[in-house]
């Protein structure tokens, strides 16, 4: 008795240091409260037993039903497979080298996952990409300093990106079609910001420096440059999705935007924001890309879009918004990246792989609900037996029990 | 409900109308009534899709493999008359397809439990994909006379195929919004829980539904067909992005529940009035992007802005009419408040 | 256990009711969710003409019982018999093709579609008209349009709806999952005689409720379930309210009635003082609420108070002056109203209270984001010590804090609506509807912590339709009707029949007992 | 690759592994190249791969090329998508070792070795502008449009902007429009039909595409418009109809087929090790004597050993006398 109401007053303290100032619990009456609990808890004790029993093997077996741990499985499987059926696939200097071709597909893919799990969509992206190229190659054409060309780039993003996330906003219409709108805004004042800056849009802007062209082709502490934005990218995604308010209330608007109004979010700012950092993400890879072919062209974003979204989709982030984990998404870059490659690999022409890739997908997903469902009837029909073995012993006196 | 889903369809139609004398004050042929049937014609394929699309969205689906589905069915019927098929066995064919097609996308969508997004994901690459290993890579040309001759047949002034789709969506409109089964559309795409419950056969409805769209994206291979007279592998490539916005911009809400089939048609013809009016706005063909984004985006803001007039209108309206109730006990209205 | 229901009927059977056929009859029926047992091999019938109560804590298994019948959930295991026929794979649809149909707890209306559409379209093959339905909305004593998007109805009438559709079904077994929570007295004695009604044409029914009262006035058995396992099944004759809740309960005792004794120091400045608020569908609204005061708003469905709850919360928009602990508050958002200390359970649960495909953390904290984060960064150690907190002070049975909201019964989702408001620390709450699908013991821990929460100094409104709640509960009651406020009781003035005379603007609420 | 048996040193190339690039799969030109060249490796005991992806993309380009060197292939013939996208990877090629063409459409001349080109834009574009003065006067004040894929892609930009300066020069023509419809051929017949709707006195059609000329060649007969000159270049199979019923009289392409074949015989002679240099004469199997030429015929001021251009010694005009003697 003294140690739980002990309890309950530090407990008390703490709350009320949360709290800050102006709270109005007074110390004792809130004692009296958790005391007026405890004939509840007593009540409920057995089933407490029992539920404990059933967390604990619940714990155990919950990470193998995870998305992203059979995401892993796949991933395992793809190389073992392509690895036997080329022996070069699994050269790990080739391998290394080789993610440089599909890892900026996942750089734009994390935020987006963000911005997905807040219920929306960006379809822009692609678009965004090719203007921060272009802005920058006009910018470097017309004399500047390539890092400055750079900036002007990523501004030219992060203005896009306000711009989606504005009209959003402000017209309540539904995401998809709002950036399928700047879709084709923002590619064509690709174009014309190529024209207007002298270059023709079929040439870009070559002639970048070397200390420019040399970032996306090279290496650093022997990874490729393209994995280490992937990786910091990756990392700070993360911990903004699950560690920041910004991400807490980025997945609670997805789940559900009218009660996110109730508690007092700031849906508004925190909307921009993810549509931001998706165009900013743009930006870079579309930089990076620039980089990467060596010149900022006009449409180096334009066959960015499906591949992206199939990834942000694979990596288990829910469309109607919610749910979704960054790790998903890091691992499904590798499952695609590594499958297309693989399929290239085992000599399947290009549509044999979209076929591949379409029907994998598909089969996926489907099998992603199913395994669930079979998982759970196997644990519930093992929690039936346990239960009614149990039961039978103790049926004597639980019937008399019910009769009195 | 009605009235005010039909207004919403006005608000599209008045946004094409718009549209036609805005250029129309630029360059006066372009409402010539030869014009006007022309663009009509070209609206044909993508007010198909969009309502095809429209059908899914209601259904608080999505379906992203339209494109993909024109281009397999097409494909398949044009091989078929190349190679000497009777028309009506080729037309037979391309519409089962296109069934067929949609009919998968909707089995995986519910009995496989596959997201609508990410199937139809899938099946757009992988619909494509089986297209290019039909033909090989190479586009069929040369197809019957006979058939491409529908594509020129004109009516009243209008190309067949054109009354053909009015007709087809007004039945299909009449079907949505009078019957039953139409509404039982709405209700699974409104409340799919709800439905389920008072005993709809959601995932029938589902299924049916990409059906549909399966079938309206063959026959608009089938228009394709007569009004180009071949079709390649890259037909259709990015036009199920357009059709979904014909969709919306017709008044069909992604959430589902909310729309009709005609309202998509006037999005497309809506799109379809922007993108050919570029060249009597003598726009240069490098600025046509931009354009058509800008004129997106307008549409959709006013449509917004329309949108919370009218909830503020229904609003207000609404409760004045709670105002207006008839005191049930007038004695008792003049009670003192007391505080 | 499952022998008792057999040996009662065979001993004890003298109600004509027991004799005449079964309608549906459920045996050894198991339903788990990832492993934790929600079914536990419960055995239930109903007969021709029978209305069934069914009863229990929250969590107890009632709507899942309910949703195995129907066809909605798929049992693990058990047989299902409906009218003689063994039926296996149910769906709602072939359940409806037997004739099974349930009213479902939460209202799961189309609400993009007008509220006629809603009707027919849960009609099956069945044609009825729109005056047909007009009349049975009237008969619930209501007034709908019929028109009307079904989106735009508050929470009641939208469970009105669900009723009218159950009504109008004429199936030969009735499920209606707590279809009274959120009616008021008046419709909720409509509702009765509609249903006894429906039962004398030998339609049986099974009956969830958490208000006792109802039970005993409307029901001829009563069955009591408790983690999945029935404890209790009697003819309501047989039993009363306290063997239901010990029942139910086995520790409780239960005090519903409560004297509020308090009295509340009206000489210190007012937590709120609401001057002449005109909003949606309210119209010079003017109240004050003082520290340690339970201040009731009374009325029927539909007299604006919702509207006005969510006016001073800053939801909608409205004219009028709001002052908070002596400041004047202008230009209300949700956001500001949490840092001035105005706090907002919101009625429809699902809809606004809680993030459904959130865990309880999440839930819990939402509203306190900044309280349990330094510069942005969430600290799990404190989010997880005040979920864990208030888990404890609203006895929360719900197992681990990771478990989606979804997954948990009504009730509990309601203590976690409560605890996201009162994390925010308010010095004001506004509970709207607090006790709707609310279990006894539940409701009891619910309106001890409303007493404990005014003693503690915090202004609490109530908004509630449950006249006895709010009579019970407050220290004054503001009346309202049709969007203002019809009289401020205090005191004596407080009494069931004064507030509901006043609610039902006459002396129509003479035709209620309660 | 270079370590195996694949590089300059060796002698032999039987087996080995060619990549053959398209801009992108599935358009009756590339499909045709490709054709011809897989067909010549199977004669020359080549394994030839015809391998693209069907959207045209720079970055998807690289990623193939990539996967391919990864894979030890032995040869990389491409139709670029961009003009010095493919450099790193092209030169990462080469420092492996493989030999490193391009066809159809070039890089700069410092990434590749040999470009193998259906004509320099000087040519084409003339071309272009001849054939449509064979039914219109220099001296006419027509409107003339032009009509292709997009603004971004090299080869037909160039093309078209050889013919408009000589438009600007030699005639009084005027270029009224010039409309893109991005590869997609219903689009190609409505923006084209848009086109000839909003300048009634349009009196010429250039469509150097080969989705667009059939696309304007449909919408002139939708429109039923016979008045207007249409010319362009796209493969004979997909214009027959057209020639046939008169809409256009007259087109140009070069054997694409042929364009393969000989890319795939000049890496081969590359593979074993053959030297070529700017001006250096050479046999192949029926293409006769050809000749290595400097990068500046295309407008480049780079040349280097073993770098140049090699040019398909003919292009043919189709009108309907000789329109059947080609399938492809
Ligand atoms: N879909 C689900 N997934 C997991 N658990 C669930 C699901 N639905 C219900 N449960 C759990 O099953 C138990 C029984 O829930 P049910 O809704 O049947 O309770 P109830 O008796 O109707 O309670 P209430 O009176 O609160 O409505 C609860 O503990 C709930 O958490
Ligand atoms: N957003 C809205 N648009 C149109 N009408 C609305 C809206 N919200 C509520 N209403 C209507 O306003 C009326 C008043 O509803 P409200 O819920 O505020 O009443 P209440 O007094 O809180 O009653 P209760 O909560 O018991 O239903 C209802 O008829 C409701 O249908
Ligand atoms: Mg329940
Ligand atoms: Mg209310």
């Amino acid at each position: 008795m003294v140690r739980h109401s002990d309890r309950c007053h530090s407990a008390h303290r703490t709350l009320r240091g949360l709290a800050g100032e102006g709270t109005c619990l007074s110390e004792t009456s809130f004692c009296a409260l958790c005391r007026t609990r405890r004939r509840a808890k007593k009540e409920s004790r057995t089933s407490r037993k029992r539920g404990a029993l059933m967390k604990a093997l619940q714990a155990k077996l919950k990470p193998f039903a995870r998305w992203e741990v059979s995401l892993i499985g796949v991933l395992v499987l793809e190389l073992v497979v392509f690895s036997a059926l080329s022996p070069k696939f699994l050269d790990p200097n080739r391998l290394l080298f080789s993610m440089s071709d599909f890892v900026y597909l996942g750089i734009i893919a994390l935020p987006l996952a963000i911005v997905m799990i807040t219920g929306g969509i960006d379809i822009s992206f692609a678009s965004i990409a090719s203007l921060a190229a272009i802005m920058m190659g006009v910018t470097f054409k017309s004399g500047a300093n390539i890092w400055v060309a750079v900036i002007v780039g990523l501004i030219a993003a992060l203005a896009a990106g306000l711009i989606n996330g504005l009209l959003i906003i402000l017209t309540r219409a539904n995401p998809m079609v709002i950036t399928l709108g700047t879709q084709f805004l923002f590619a064509g004042l690709a174009l014309a910001a190529s024209g207007l800056g002298g270059v023709s849009a079929f040439e870009g802007v070559s002639g970048l420096p070397e200390e420019f062209t040399a970032i996306a082709g090279g290496r650093t502490l022997g990874l490729p440059n393209m994995l280490i934005v992937f990786i910091i990218f990756a990392i700070l995604f993360a911990i903004l999705l699950s560690r920041t308010t910004f991400g807490r209330q980025a997945r609670l608007i997805g789940a559900n935007p009218v009660a996110a109004r109730y508690a007092g979010f700031r849906s508004d700012a925190v909307l921009i924001g993810a549509y931001v950092l998706t165009a900013f993400a743009a930006g870079i890879v579309g930089l990076l890309l620039s980089s990467y072919v060596g010149s900022a062209r006009a449409d180096v974003g334009s066959a960015l879009l499906m591949p992206v979204l199939t990834l942000v989709v694979i990596g288990g982030v829910s469309m109607y918004g919610g749910e979704g984990t960054i790790f998903g998404v890091i691992v499904a870059t590798f499952v695609i990246g590594f499958l297309q490659q693989g399929l290239r690999f085992a000599h399947l022409t290009e549509n044999e792989v979209a076929v591949f890739t379409g029907v994998i997908l598909v089969t996926v997903a489907s099998l992603r609900w199913w395994s669930g469902r079979w998982s759970e009837r196997v644990r519930n029909s093992r929690v039936r037996r346990e239960n009614l073995r149990r039961m039978g012993t103790a049926a004597t006196a639980e019937r008399t029990d019910v009769l009195v | 409900m009605k009235a005010f889903l039909r207004q919403r369809e006005f608000i599209t139609i008045g946004g094409v109308v718009l549209l036609f004398v805005f250029v129309g004050l630029f360059h006066g042929s372009f409402i010539d009534p030869s014009n006007i049937a022309r663009v009509l014609n070209s609206t044909v394929i993508l007010a198909l899709l969009g309502a095809g699309s429209a059908i899914v969205i209601l259904t608080k689906n999505i379906d992203v493999s339209v494109g993909s589905t024109l281009a397999l069915s097409g494909i398949v019927g044009a091989m078929l008359m190349r190679d000497g098929a009777p028309i009506w066995l080729a037309v037979m064919a391309v519409i089962s397809i296109g069934a067929i097609l949609g009919a998968i996308n909707g089995i995986g969508v519910t009995y496989g439990h596959v997201p609508s997004i990410v199937m139809t994901l899938g099946t757009l690459a992988a619909y494509r994909g089986i297209s290019f290993l039909v033909t090989g890579g190479y586009s069929i040309e040369s197809l019957p006379a006979a058939y491409r001759q529908i594509g020129r047949v004109e009516l009243l002034g209008l190309p067949v195929l054109v009354w053909a789709t009015i007709a087809l969506i007004g039945v299909i409109a009449i079907l949505m919004a009078r019957t039953k089964f139409g509404r039982s559309f709405y209700a699974t795409g409104d409340n799919a829980d709800g439905a389920y419950l008072v005993g709809i056969s959601t995932n029938r409805f589902v299924i049916l539904a990409y059906t549909l769209s399966g079938v309206f994206a063959a026959l608009a291979a089938l228009v394709f067909l007569a009004q180009v007279g071949s079709i390649g592998n890259q037909a259709g490539q990015g036009i199920e992005m357009r059709a979904i916005a014909a969709a919306v911009i017709g008044g069909v809400s992604l959430t589902g529940g909310v729309g009709t089939v005609t309202g998509a048609a006037f999005g497309a013809l809506f799109i379809s009035t922007a993108t050919s009016s570029l060249s009597f706005l003598r726009i240069p063909g490098s600025w046509s992007d931009t354009v058509i984004g800008a004129i997106l985006l307008i549409a959709l803001f006013a449509d917004s802005r329309v949108r919370a007039l009218v909830s503020q209108k229904r609003l207000s309206a609404r409760y004045a009419a709670l105002d207006d109730v008839p005191r049930k006990n007038p004695e008792l209205v003049e009670s003192e408040v007391r505080s | 256990m499952h022998e008792c229901s057999q040996c009662c009927e065979g001993v004890r059977v003298s109600d004509i009711v027991a004799q005449r056929p079964v309608v549906a009859q459920v045996e050894h029926l198991w339903k788990s969710y990832g492993g934790i047992p929600v079914l536990q091999g419960v055995n239930i019938d109903v007969h021709e003409g029978e209305i069934h109560a069914l009863v229990g804590g929250n969590g107890a298994g009632k709507s899942t019982l309910m949703k195995a019948i129907t066809g909605v959930i798929d049992p693990d295991a058990g047989t299902i018999t409906i009218g003689g026929n063994r039926v296996k794979n149910l769906s709602p649809k072939a359940a409806h093709a037997n004739s099974v149909y349930m009213v479902p707890q939460e209202p799961k209306l189309f609400p993009n579609l007008s509220v006629y559409e809603n009707v027919v379209l849960a009609l099956g093959k069945r044609k009825v008209t729109k005056a047909k339905v007009a009349e049975v909305i009237d008969s619930l004593g209501h007034r709908i349009n019929l028109d009307q998007p079904a989106g735009e109805l508050s929470i009641s009438d939208q469970q009105l709806i669900e009723l009218v559709r159950g009504i109008l079904r004429e199936a030969r077994l009735l499920i209606v999952d707590e279809p009274t929570a959120a009616l008021t007295a008046r419709e909720v004695d409509r509702l009765f005689s509609q249903l006894r009604r429906l039962a004398e044409n030998g339609v049986g029914i099974f009956y969830v409720s958490h208000r006792m009262s109802e039970i005993f006035e409307l029901c001829h058995r009563v069955t009591v379930l408790r983690d999945g396992n029935m404890v209790l099944q009697e003819k309501t004759a047989d039993v009363d309210i306290d063997a239901l809740v010990q029942a139910m309960v086995p520790d409780a005792q239960l005090q519903l009635r409560r004297n509020s004794t308090i009295t509340v120091d009206r000489a210190c400045e007012p937590s709120m003082r609401v001057a002449n608020m005109t909003g949606q569908g309210f119209a010079n609204i003017s109240f004050d609420v003082f520290p340690g005061e339970v201040l009731g708003i009374a009325g029927v469905v539909g007299s604006g108070r919702t509207e006005l709850a969510e006016t001073l919360y800053g939801l909608r928009p409205g004219t009028g002056s709001i002052e908070l602990n002596g400041k004047t508050y202008d230009h209300p958002t949700p956001r500001r109203s949490l840092r001035r200390g105005l706090a907002y359970v919101p009625e429809d649960r699902h809809a606004h209270g809680i993030f459904l495909i959130g865990d309880i953390v999440d839930n819990m904290v939402a509203s306190v984001l900044d309280k349990v984060s330094t510069a942005g960064f969430i600290s799990r150690s404190k989010e997880n010590e005040l979920t864990a907190r208030f888990s404890k002070d609203l006895s929360l049975q719900a197992g681990s804090p990771k478990r989606r909201l979804a997954n948990l019964s009504g009730g509990n989702q309601q203590k976690v609506s409560l605890a996201k408001a009162l994390a925010a620390e308010p010095t004001v709450v506004i509970l709207d509807e607090p006790s709707r699908g609310v279990d006894v013991g539940a409701r009891e821990d619910l309106y001890l912590l409303i007493d404990q929460l005014a003693k503690e100094g915090l202004a609490v409104v109530l908004i509630s339709s449950d006249f006895e709640e709010v009579v019970d509960l407050s220290h004054r009651i503001v009346v309202m009707r049709e969007g203002r406020i019809r009289e401020v009781l205090a005191g004596d003035e407080i009494s069931l029949k004064s507030v509901r005379d006043l609610s039902f603007g006459s002396a129509a609420g003479e035709d209620n007992q309660s | 690759a270079g370590g195996e048996g694949g590089g300059g040193d060796s002698s032999t190339a039987d087996g080995a592994q060619i990549a053959f690039i398209p801009k992108l799969t599935g358009v009756g030109f590339f499909e045709a190249g490709g054709e011809g060249a897989v067909a010549a490796g199977k004669d020359l005991g080549l394994d030839v791969q015809y391998l693209g992806s069907p959207e045209a993309s720079a970055a998807k380009q690289v990623e193939l090329i990539n996967t391919y060197v990864g894979q030890g292939f032995d040869a990389i013939i491409v139709s670029s998508t961009t003009p010095d996208g493919l450099c790193q990877s092209l030169d990462k090629a080469r420092e492996q070792g493989l030999v490193t063409l391009t066809w159809d459409s070039d890089v700069n001349p410092e990434c590749r070795q040999f470009y193998i080109s259906q004509g320099t834009p000087d040519q084409l574009g003339k071309m272009l502008v001849d054939m449509t003065l064979e039914d219109i006067g220099a001296d006419d004040a027509a409107q003339v449009a032009f009509h292709y894929s997009s603004p971004t892609v090299t080869d037909q930009n160039q093309w078209a902007e050889e013919a408009k300066s000589i438009i600007a020069e030699d005639t009084n023509w005027e270029v009224v429009d010039t409309i893109f419809s991005e590869n997609q051929t219903e689009q190609a017949v409505q923006q084209a039909e848009a086109l000839i709707n909003a300048n009634p006195n349009l009196k010429a059609i250039i469509a150097p595409d080969a989705n667009a000329l059939p696309g304007t060649a449909q919408a002139l007969e939708n429109l039923g418009r016979t008045d207007i000159t249409l010319v362009g270049f796209s493969t004979p199979n997909a214009m027959k109809e057209y020639i046939a019923n008169g809409t256009l009289k007259r087109f140009a392409l070069w054997d694409a087929q042929a364009q393969g074949a000989l890319s795939v015989q000049i890496a081969k002679m590359l593979i074993e090790g053959k030297e070529l240099n700017v001006g250096d004469k050479f046999e192949v199997d029926g293409f006769g004597e050809l000749e290595v030429q400097p990068n500046s015929v295309q407008g480049y001021d780079y040349e280097a050993d073993g770098n140049g251009i090699i040019v398909m010694p003919e292009r043919t005009i189709f009108t309907a006398e000789n329109i059947d003697d080609f399938d492809f």
